[in-house]
């Protein structure tokens, strides 16, 4: 409104462009020269190689019940660590060095399947209200904050609760519905501050077609903070249907190596057994949930001008 | 002796993983009392650092600076950090640029008055409320027994910006730095907060420093004029003499390049080519040589100095002739 | 000032975790182990289970006779009793019971009265469309201390059945002073009255003190009078709902018993010093198969397959509780009707693949149907269960294609009434030691369940179940259960046996088969 | 210039609702941005609008071009009202006004290069027939606007403020337009570089028969580069005279002391400059004085009419030919029948409908804002 | 203030009707239905349909969410299945644990992270600001109900520092008054008791606050940041303040507005966390009602629950609000 405020601005941007080149290479810049990033990125660098990687890594079938003739619950006996099974088998005899790689795996889809549905139908509900703005902006926001108002592990237990046939997806769905209404609201706070952006009335007024402007220019612009998001969403992904698991919401195929499960049913039955079988999975749940908080708020503290200084 | 002494004053930023950045790079000028001291300059030119270095507001870490600043004969930069904020405040006193932010938001305007006099002058709240009110109306504030109690984002621009001249004024210190205090605001209530100043400035006999890119803004207000380039005065004349016969090309350039109201509307303006971003380092030349039109070769391999120049201070190899009063001509 | 006592710490007060709230203590209304286990210890039933049985011995009734081919049974009945509110027990009492239940009224009522509809089948005024012909009749107080009921059927059920505690004897002036009878409905559920909330009130060696649903504890006193002369001075039931929790709990002394502790802990409790102790199984834990799911099931060399395929020995050693064993049939040993003839049928997966390809069912898809959210006394873990199973299956060429459903959000109703699955796990615990209970529950009647229709079956069962005789009985349901492992409708899998853990100072606690554990024996060291 | 009409405005208001409510918003009063104005542009002329900050210079504008809603009133361009345009022919329409704005860097997606932004206009009206062409065009324009080449593979941000000005110059120029409406075009720039904008705009204006309607709140920059010059007061006009006229000799009473109140960068002037400083400030267009705008600041008020009667834009007599002033006393003024006298300022009410405070409906949404 | 507080209430409404909408659909939709559950072991298909006709869930679904809402605005939410015991008074039985656990979670959550955070902030890019941080995204990271397992196991299994579990020892014989164990101890002068609830409530809440603690810490920090940042900040100096003054009176309001807003966004998950640590902890609380209520699918308990936690986070993000009013002028204008 005053004028002059910009001056303050523009400063900023002068600087920023003294560094290099596009606005995304100059982030990555700054986060190349930060430890946090660095640490953020390798972690979730390995743990993807691993997960792409896992069933050739495995060094046995993570599905075998190879001892199984050892297990005996009654005598609380499983077998340790031993020749060929270096962290010990499962209450099944199955060999959980192997279930922990190839669980990367599972761990991954989830995490990623939940993240990107609930972007998809976040971004759709965020991208409508911001980009049409009036009634539809107000009816879709009421139903947001409804999703809102519903805490947010009610919500995935609702949702898995729903599930006609529950299976993988129902996890991956509840897991999703969670972070619709963060993307939601994120997309169209930004997406409506664009609206009224000097560049958008600028295409308007070059007579650019409407969805033109929707796509090639509010959009994109209001991203940044998205993709911030989802890299947290992650996170939170992993850890949420982690709990879903351990509540009996999870997967219906129980012997699927996926870390939430195996944490959740080694945390409920095992702990004083053989508490290694939560442990191992919980420390990956925690190391890969680190790795993407580290690099979503690396990325974060990247793209945001006030850190440009 | 001055009231206010500064000496080669330099200020050098220094961030992890950066180059520094000198911001402001041996910076001296002298303030007598009553006197009005211009600094003009475009943005980034070193203005605001040099306010802040005076105050010692600078955030502690990232920046390095050195010289001497003598307030009074006491040198400020080596005080303690309490004995400067025994001075801040009550003998200097400071006004910002954009008074919407300058002023808290969730305060009453009363408080953020009355709080400088109960620092400085032990006043209780009550009384402080008082003088506060008073302080108000002086400056020009209507029904000021009421904007007391409010909140900043109830009061206009102009008002808001009465109402930091009333805390920067209240315990009438002895210079007031005044850092482009007009520029969020209208001509309208520009001149009347500029009115405002110059009024309180001769009243009490405080000495001012006013910072501002607007030559116009100067030339009705300032008793000695530094103009600014790159961190360091490139010349330094009484307000007649400057803009009379200015030396500097540079100083030449802005005036060149601004539309009077009183001139005739046929001239065309002339342009300093290029813009701040194109100017180098101070080292190795003179850091306007890349935008000036009177360069000659010394002017990329010698730094110039700052040197007496008819009874003011001139950092030019070439400087403007009197007469070439058109020698920014061509400049695109 | 505190007005609370100041004996705390007092050794005769026994804490028993439980897993979940009760739901309240009129036992005609009730149908689950928590709520049964509190009512044991306040009520008596006219004829109960000898302690650490299936056997029958006298309770409130000290004879019981049949007569008239089964359809009257007299009852004569221990004198000196009184109800916990002081009115006398007798033959009038029990009457009154019998008559409260025959003509209890409202449909909200009657299709809350689970084990009445099961052992009486119907009301003196049916509601609603489902319930049937009652076989109860009448009951007369011939004198003070004989009552006489007269049936209109004969059951085998009989007399073992009294020893529901459902069926458990009430103070009718208890009952009529609040308002028992009153079941009102309320949105999509019932509501009980005082009686069941804060007065219940039989003649058990405990008497109710208190139910602190905030704390979620119900506290007990002895009963001075009792016959069985109780040692504890107070029974405080807490609710602790994690099973971890309860065993944690029980580590650190904070309760000194709980129920159904998971197998895996069993070394681990022992070695803290706490007595685990195992139940007779009274149980079967078995793999259903649905005919009409995948018609090759109906080909009995599939279904031997897959009882071939499974390598029951294994599951049973490694996933298990001591103690629990393969199944050879349908009904558990202590069961009166279980044919030692019979011999599990051995895990030989080369068989099993064989009979697949006879059957030219190769390549086989099944959809395995197994219950979550729940853990029952024949199945502690349904995913582990499930993941043995299945994983044998596979490995003799079975594809599965796992569903799980929540117990309570329609699994039975998948399973039981619209037959969705090809496989499914499910189980029963016996009511009362009576085959028929078992076998005849299970395959009385074609049942979607089951999806098999075999008269010879049906018929077999429904006659043993008419028996009078018990020896005749007996040798009627071991010729029956016979028949089911050649017909093979569904694979037993294992009698598994739960287990009760209680802390070390505890003494006199007697494990029962039928859960039916009374604390009158019960005293802290 | 000539004196072919281009545009007409008569009578335009825009009238920004202000919603406020307790479930459902309602309308709780309006913000008069624009409120009756008429005002004409000839064919290659350049009319300068000035007036205090939240007068409504820039809603004028962008009114103009249909960039928000008139709430009444019409813009006759060329013989349309683009008023009453809609959908696809207001689209075509608008390839012949362009817009160039205040804020240089955030006009300009820095998600696209220079070339994206050159050519996005050119595309949406039909512009970019072939390459080469296309490439041809794109070398004009950065000529014309004195950018070199090399600029179009690069973004908004590697460049000066006064060069990402130049670059929002090109983008109107790329559809050949007849109109171009310039807010505040070089008032967040660098004194030194405003310069440069400003002969710049000149220098097309030249070359291309272009017309301009300028934006400022700087006089100075408005009588430079403009024929004609429209005060703007309050939401609507308060004079509207020839540049040279205008500074010759103002009517109105803001006219004069906005005109006083600009400083000018010569000592001598300003020692004897008579100042006519205006009390208070300028009062919230959600809530104008009645009568005359002005009359709560006016040195010049009088007892009648004044804060009754809204007066009109008229031609004074013995005024610049084209000089037209809404005020009841230009004549007395101007002729010093009437003396100035001293105003006491008036509070002006901020609060409710203060537009510097955003509106949110919740504090979640005032986070992400 | 009072009109902005009624229009804050009003504004929760229509969220609240489509909440109820929602419920209901929700409810109405899940398999098994309330006869199923409510029969349970013995349940027949006969006696399913029986119970179903008996309910009136056969009848047209919006006669039936009219019934619904009309109980609902009454408080009548019927029985729950599990227990036969009136929702609401269940709902009251163990709200007390809830409140006070979720109470001591936000308790240990603001207490130590508002002051974390603003030292973090103080020391910016220093040793305790690093750690602060790292330790604040681990924190994230750990799910909620492995933390509270690990607290155990360490605390009380290990170190038997803290009980296992539950909200007071059973003998201890405390007086029950309002139910919420550590008041009620000071009410009755039992210390000892009301130790005790405090000595139990430790690890949960300790695992309970986790999250929110983090949260709060970063936003803490952040906000701090931005504030030192304002102008206003630097005029305060000029002023001559000395730096508590500064902070106390000029950092620290402006920075607790969006601390503020996110203590208020945090109950959510605060609702969420409480389900996990309640049965990590054997707190009979609303979480455990709930948990047991979804496992055994009690309708009418779970539709009573989910609108009071939505109800509990409008209301909550509504005093936020208010709160906020209070604090920011510029929010009360409107
Ligand atoms: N905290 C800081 N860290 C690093 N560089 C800084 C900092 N503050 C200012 N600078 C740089 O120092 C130079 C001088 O800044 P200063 O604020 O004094 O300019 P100015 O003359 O006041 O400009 P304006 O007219 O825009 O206010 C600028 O290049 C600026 O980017
Ligand atoms: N979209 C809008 N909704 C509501 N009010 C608006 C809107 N746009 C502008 N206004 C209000 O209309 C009035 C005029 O605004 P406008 O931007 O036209 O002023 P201006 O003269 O251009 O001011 P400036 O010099 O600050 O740019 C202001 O009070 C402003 O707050
Ligand atoms: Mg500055
Ligand atoms: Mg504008």
């Amino acid at each position: 409104m005053t004028n002059l405020l910009t001056r303050k601005k523009d400063k900023v941007d002068e600087l920023a462009a003294s560094a290099g080149h596009s606005l995304a290479q100059q982030a990555i810049r700054r986060m190349a020269r930060s430890p946090v990033a660095i640490v953020g990125a390798v972690i979730t660098g390995l743990f993807l190689l691993l997960a792409i990687f896992a069933p050739l890594l495995a060094p046995k079938d993570p599905y075998e019940r190879y001892l199984q003739g050892e297990v005996v619950l009654g005598s609380g006996i499983i077998p340790g660590p031993r020749d060929g099974f270096p962290l010990g088998v499962d209450d099944f005899g199955r060999d959980l060095l192997s279930r922990l790689l190839v669980g990367a795996q599972q761990t991954l889809l989830v995490g990623v399947m939940a993240t990107l549905i609930g972007l998809a139908i976040g971004m759709v509900i965020g991208g409508l209200a911001g980009a049409f703005g009036g009634w539809v902006d107000t009816v879709l926001m009421r139903l947001v904050d409804v999703m809102l108002s519903i805490p947010s592990l009610l919500l995935a237990i609702s949702v898995a609760a729903l599930a006609a046939k529950p299976n993988q997806w129902t996890v991956i769905i509840a897991v999703a519905m969670v972070s619709v209404p963060i993307f939601a609201r994120l997309l169209r706070g930004t997406m409506l501050a664009q609206r009224g952006s000097d560049h958008v009335l600028a295409a308007t007024s070059l007579g650019v077609k409407r969805h033109t402007i929707v796509l090639r220019h509010m959009l994109p612009n209001s991203l940044g903070p998205v993709i911030v998001q989802a890299t947290l969403t992650l996170a939170t992904s992993i850890i949420e249907a982690a709990a879903l698991s351990f509540l009996g919401l999870g997967d219906p195929d129980p012997s699927r190596a996926e870390w939430g499960l195996m944490l959740g049913k080694a945390a409920k039955q095992f702990l004083d057994i053989r508490p290694e079988l939560a442990f191992y999975p919980a420390i990956a749940i925690i190391i890969v949930a680190l790795g993407f908080t580290l690099l979503g708020e690396s990325m974060r503290e990247a793209l945001d001008p006030k850190n440009r200084r | 002796m001055a009231l206010l002494e500064v000496r080669d004053l330099k200020v050098v930023f220094q961030r992890k993983g950066e180059r520094p950045f000198t911001a402001v790079d041996g910076m001296s000028f002298d303030v007598e009392p009553g006197q009005t001291v211009g600094l003009v300059g475009e943005s980034g030119c070193g203005k605001s650092v040099t306010s802040l270095a005076i105050m010692r507001l600078l955030a502690k870490r990232g920046n390095k600076v050195t010289g001497s600043v003598k307030f009074e004969g006491t040198e400020l930069l080596s005080l303690s950090d309490s004995q400067m904020r025994d001075r801040r405040g009550r003998d200097l006193g400071m006004v910002f640029q954009d008074p919407l932010s300058s002023l808290n938001p969730v305060i009453p305007i009363g408080l953020q008055v009355t709080e400088v006099l109960e620092r400085h002058r032990g006043m209780a709240r009550k009384k402080a409320m008082v003088d506060a009110a008073e302080l108000l109306d002086k400056v020009g504030i209507p029904d000021p027994n009421r904007r007391l109690s409010e909140y900043p984002h109830q009061l206009s621009g102009g008002m808001r910006q009465r109402a930091l001249i009333a805390i920067a004024l209240a315990c009438r210190p002895r210079l007031l730095i005044a850092d482009e205090p007009t520029t969020a605001l209208d001509v309208t209530i520009q001149a009347q907060i500029l009115a405002l100043l110059q009024e309180l400035v001769r009243d009490t006999d405080t000495a001012l420093i006013m910072i501002t890119h607007d030559l116009g803004v100067v030339a009705g207000l300032c008793d000695e004029v530094n103009v600014l380039y790159g961190g360091r005065i490139v010349e330094r004349a009484q307000r007649h003499a400057l803009f009379a016969e200015p030396r500097h090309p540079y100083t030449h350039g802005l005036l060149a390049s601004i539309p009077r109201l009183d001139a005739g509307r046929g001239e065309k303006l002339v342009p300093i080519r290029g813009s701040v971003a194109d100017n180098i380092p101070w080292d190795s030349g003179c850091a306007f040589a890349p935008r000036c039109p009177n360069k000659i070769d010394t002017c990329v391999s010698v730094t110039p100095s700052l040197e007496e120049d008819r009874g003011g201070l001139l950092r030019c190899h070439n400087p403007v002739l009197p007469a070439a009063a058109t020698a920014g001509e061509g400049a695109r | 000032e505190s007005q609370r006592d100041a004996g705390s710490g007092n050794t005769g007060t026994f804490i028993f975790g439980a897993a979940g709230n009760p739901k309240m203590f009129d036992p005609i209304f009730n149908d689950e182990g928590e709520t049964f286990r509190i009512v044991r210890q306040m009520y008596d039933t006219l004829i109960q289970n000898k302690p650490g049985t299936a056997e029958l011995e006298p309770s409130l009734a000290e004879k019981w006779e049949p007569s008239n081919e089964g359809k009257t049974w007299t009852f004569s009945l221990r004198k000196g009793v009184t109800f916990h509110d002081g009115t006398p027990f007798n033959a009038a009492a029990v009457c009154f019971n019998f008559d409260r239940w025959f003509n209890m009224k409202g449909k909200a009522a009657q299709s809350q009265m689970i084990y009445y509809g099961d052992v009486f089948e119907g009301f003196a005024k049916n509601e609603g469309d489902a319930t049937g012909e009652p076989v109860y009749k009448d009951c007369q107080a011939k004198d003070e201390h004989t009552a006489v009921l007269n049936l209109n059927k004969a059951k085998g059920a009989f007399p073992a059945a009294f020893t529901l505690p459902s069926l458990s004897m009430s103070s009718p002036e208890a009952l009529k002073k609040y308002n028992a009878d009153q079941v009102t409905q309320t949105g999509d559920s019932f509501a009980y009255n005082d009686y069941a909330n804060l007065h219940p009130t039989g003649t058990g060696p405990f008497k109710f003190e208190g139910w602190d649903q905030g704390k979620g504890e119900v506290t007990l006193v002895r009963n001075e009078g009792h016959w069985t002369k109780p040692k504890l001075e107070k029974i405080i039931f807490k609710v602790i709902k994690d099973e971890n929790g309860r065993k944690q709990a029980l580590a650190s002394g904070d309760i000194q018993g709980f129920d159904y502790p998971a197998p895996a802990d069993y070394q681990l409790l022992r070695g803290q010093g706490q007595n685990v102790l195992i139940r007779p199984s009274f149980n079967i834990l078995y793999l259903g198969i649905n005919q009409k799911g995948n018609p090759k099931l109906q080909d009995v060399k599939v279904r031997q397959a897959l009882a071939y395929g499974i390598n029951r020995e294994q599951f049973v050693r490694s996933k298990l509780a001591e103690g629990s064993e393969v199944a050879t049939q349908f009904v558990p040993k202590a069961i009166s009707g279980y044919n030692d003839q019979l011999q599990a049928i051995p895990y030989d997966p080369e068989r099993a693949k064989q009979l697949l390809r006879e059957a030219g069912a190769e390549g086989l898809t099944l959809k395995f149907y197994y219950p979550t959210e729940i853990t029952r006394p024949y199945m502690p873990n349904p995913a582990d269960t499930f993941t043995a199973i299945s994983e044998d299956l596979k490995a003799i060429g079975i594809k599965i294609e796992p569903i799980a459903k929540p117990w309570n959000g329609g699994y039975k109703d998948d399973v039981q009434k619209h037959g969705k699955q090809d496989l499914h796990l499910l189980g029963w615990t016996g009511d009362y030691n009576d085959a028929g209970n078992f076998v005849g529950t299970f395959f009385g009647r074609e049942k979607p369940e089951f999806g098999f229709n075999n008269p010879e079956l049906f018929n077999a069962l429904s006659q043993a179940d008419g028996t009078v005789d018990k020896a005749a009985q007996k040798t009627a349901y071991q010729q029956v259960n016979k028949q089911i492992m050649d017909y093979l409708p569904a694979i037993p899998i294992a009698y598994p046996t739960p287990a009760l853990v209680v802390g070390p100072k505890v003494q006199g606690m007697v494990a029962s088969p039928l859960t039916d554990e009374r604390f009158f024996s019960v005293s802290m060291g | 210039m000539s004196d072919e009409v281009l545009v007409e405005i008569s009578d335009l208001k825009v009238h920004f609702p202000i919603k406020h409510g307790v479930v459902f918003d309602r309308t709780i009063g309006h913000v008069y941005a624009v409120d009756g104005v008429d005002l004409t542009i000839h064919k290659g002329e350049t009319y300068g609008l000035v007036g205090e900050s939240g007068c409504g210079k820039s809603t004028l504008g962008r009114a103009m071009l249909r960039l928000t809603e008139p709430t009444s009133g019409s813009v006759v361009f060329d013989g349309t009202d683009v008023a009453k345009l809609k959908g696809e022919t207001l689209r075509k329409a608008r390839r012949r006004m362009q817009m160039i704005f205040q804020d240089p860097l955030s006009s300009l997606d820095p998600r696209q290069s220079v070339e994206s932004i050159l050519v996005e206009g050119m595309r949406a009206h039909g512009l970019d027939k072939d390459k080469e062409s296309t490439a041809k065009r794109l070398r004009e324009l950065l000529a014309a606007v004195g950018l070199p080449e090399s600029s179009l593979r690069k973004y908004p941000h590697e460049f000066s403020g006064g060069q990402r000005q130049r670059i929002g110059i090109a983008r109107a120029l790329a559809v050949e337009p007849d109109l171009i409406v310039a807010d505040e075009p070089v008032s967040a720039l660098d004194v030194s570089v405003q310069a440069q904008v400003v002969n710049l705009l000149e220098e097309l204006q030249d070359n291309l028969g272009l017309t301009y309607l300028v934006i400022a709140h700087d006089l100075a920059v408005v009588r430079h580069i403009s024929d004609r010059i429209g005060v703007m007061y309050l939401g609507s006009l308060v004079e509207e005279a020839d540049s040279d006229a205008l500074y010759e000799q103002p009517l109105h009473p803001y006219t004069k002391a906005l005109l006083s109140a600009i400083p000018v960068p010569d000592p001598v002037v300003e020692d004897s400059r008579e100042q006519i400083l205006l009390a208070g400030d300028l009062p919230s267009p959600a809530n104008p004085p009645n009568g005359c705008r002005f009359h709560t600041r006016c040195p010049w008020k009088q007892e009648t009419r004044c804060d009754t009667e809204r007066p009109a834009l008229r031609e004074v007599e013995g005024a610049a030919p084209g000089q037209r002033v809404a005020c009841h006393w230009a004549e007395d003024i101007r002729d010093g029948k009437i003396k100035p006298h001293e105003v006491k300022p008036e509070l002006v009410e901020t609060g409710a409908l203060n537009p510097d405070v955003p509106h949110v409906a919740s504090v979640v949404e005032a986070m992400e804002s | 203030m009072l009109r902005f507080i009624v229009r804050r209430l009003l504004q929760a409404i229509p969220t609240l009707i489509i909440l109820s909408i929602l419920v209901f659909a929700w409810l109405r939709s899940l398999p098994g239905g309330p006869a199923g559950a409510m029969l349970g072991d013995k349940a027949t298909p006969e006696r399913v349909a029986e119970l179903n006709a008996l309910m009136g869930l056969d009848q047209p679904i919006f006669i039936q969410y009219f019934k619904f809402l009309g109980r609902v605005l009454t408080g009548d939410f019927g029985n729950s299945l599990i227990s036969t015991q009136p929702v609401l008074s269940e709902i009251g039985y163990a709200l007390p644990a809830t409140i006070e656990l979720s109470v001591a979670a936000l308790i240990l959550a603001v207490g130590f992270g508002i002051p974390l955070g603003y030292v973090a902030a103080r020391f910016r890019g220093g040793f305790l600001d690093n750690a602060t941080i790292m330790t604040t995204l681990v924190g994230v990271a750990v799910p909620v109900f492995f933390l509270g397992y690990l607290l155990q196991f360490v605390f009380s299994q290990k170190l038997g520092i803290f009980p296992v579990g539950g909200r007071q020892d059973t003998l201890i014989g405390a007086t029950d008054v309002t139910g919420f164990a550590v008041l009620d101890g000071i009410l009755t002068q039992e210390w000892d008791a009301s130790w005790d609830a405090l000595v139990h409530l430790a690890l949960p809440a300790a695992a309970l606050a986790t999250i929110p603690f983090a949260v709060i810490v970063r936003i803490t920090r952040a906000s701090v940041l931005d504030v030192m940042n304002e102008d206003f900040i630097r005029t305060a100096q000029s002023k001559g303040l000395g730096a508590p003054v500064i902070r106390r009176r000029h950092v620290l309001r402006n920075a607790l507005l969006p601390v503020a807003t996110t203590v208020g966004l945090q109950t959510g998950l605060l609702l969420g966390g409480a389900v996990l640590t309640e049965r990590v902890f054997n707190i009979n609380g609303l979480g455990s009602l709930l948990a047991e209520g979804i496992e055994r699918r009690d309708y009418p308990r779970l539709q009573a629950l989910i609108l009071l936690g939505a109800v509990v986070y409008v209301l909550v993000n509504m005093l936020v609000d208010i709160s906020y009013g209070i604090i920011d002028p510029r929010v009360r204008a409107r």
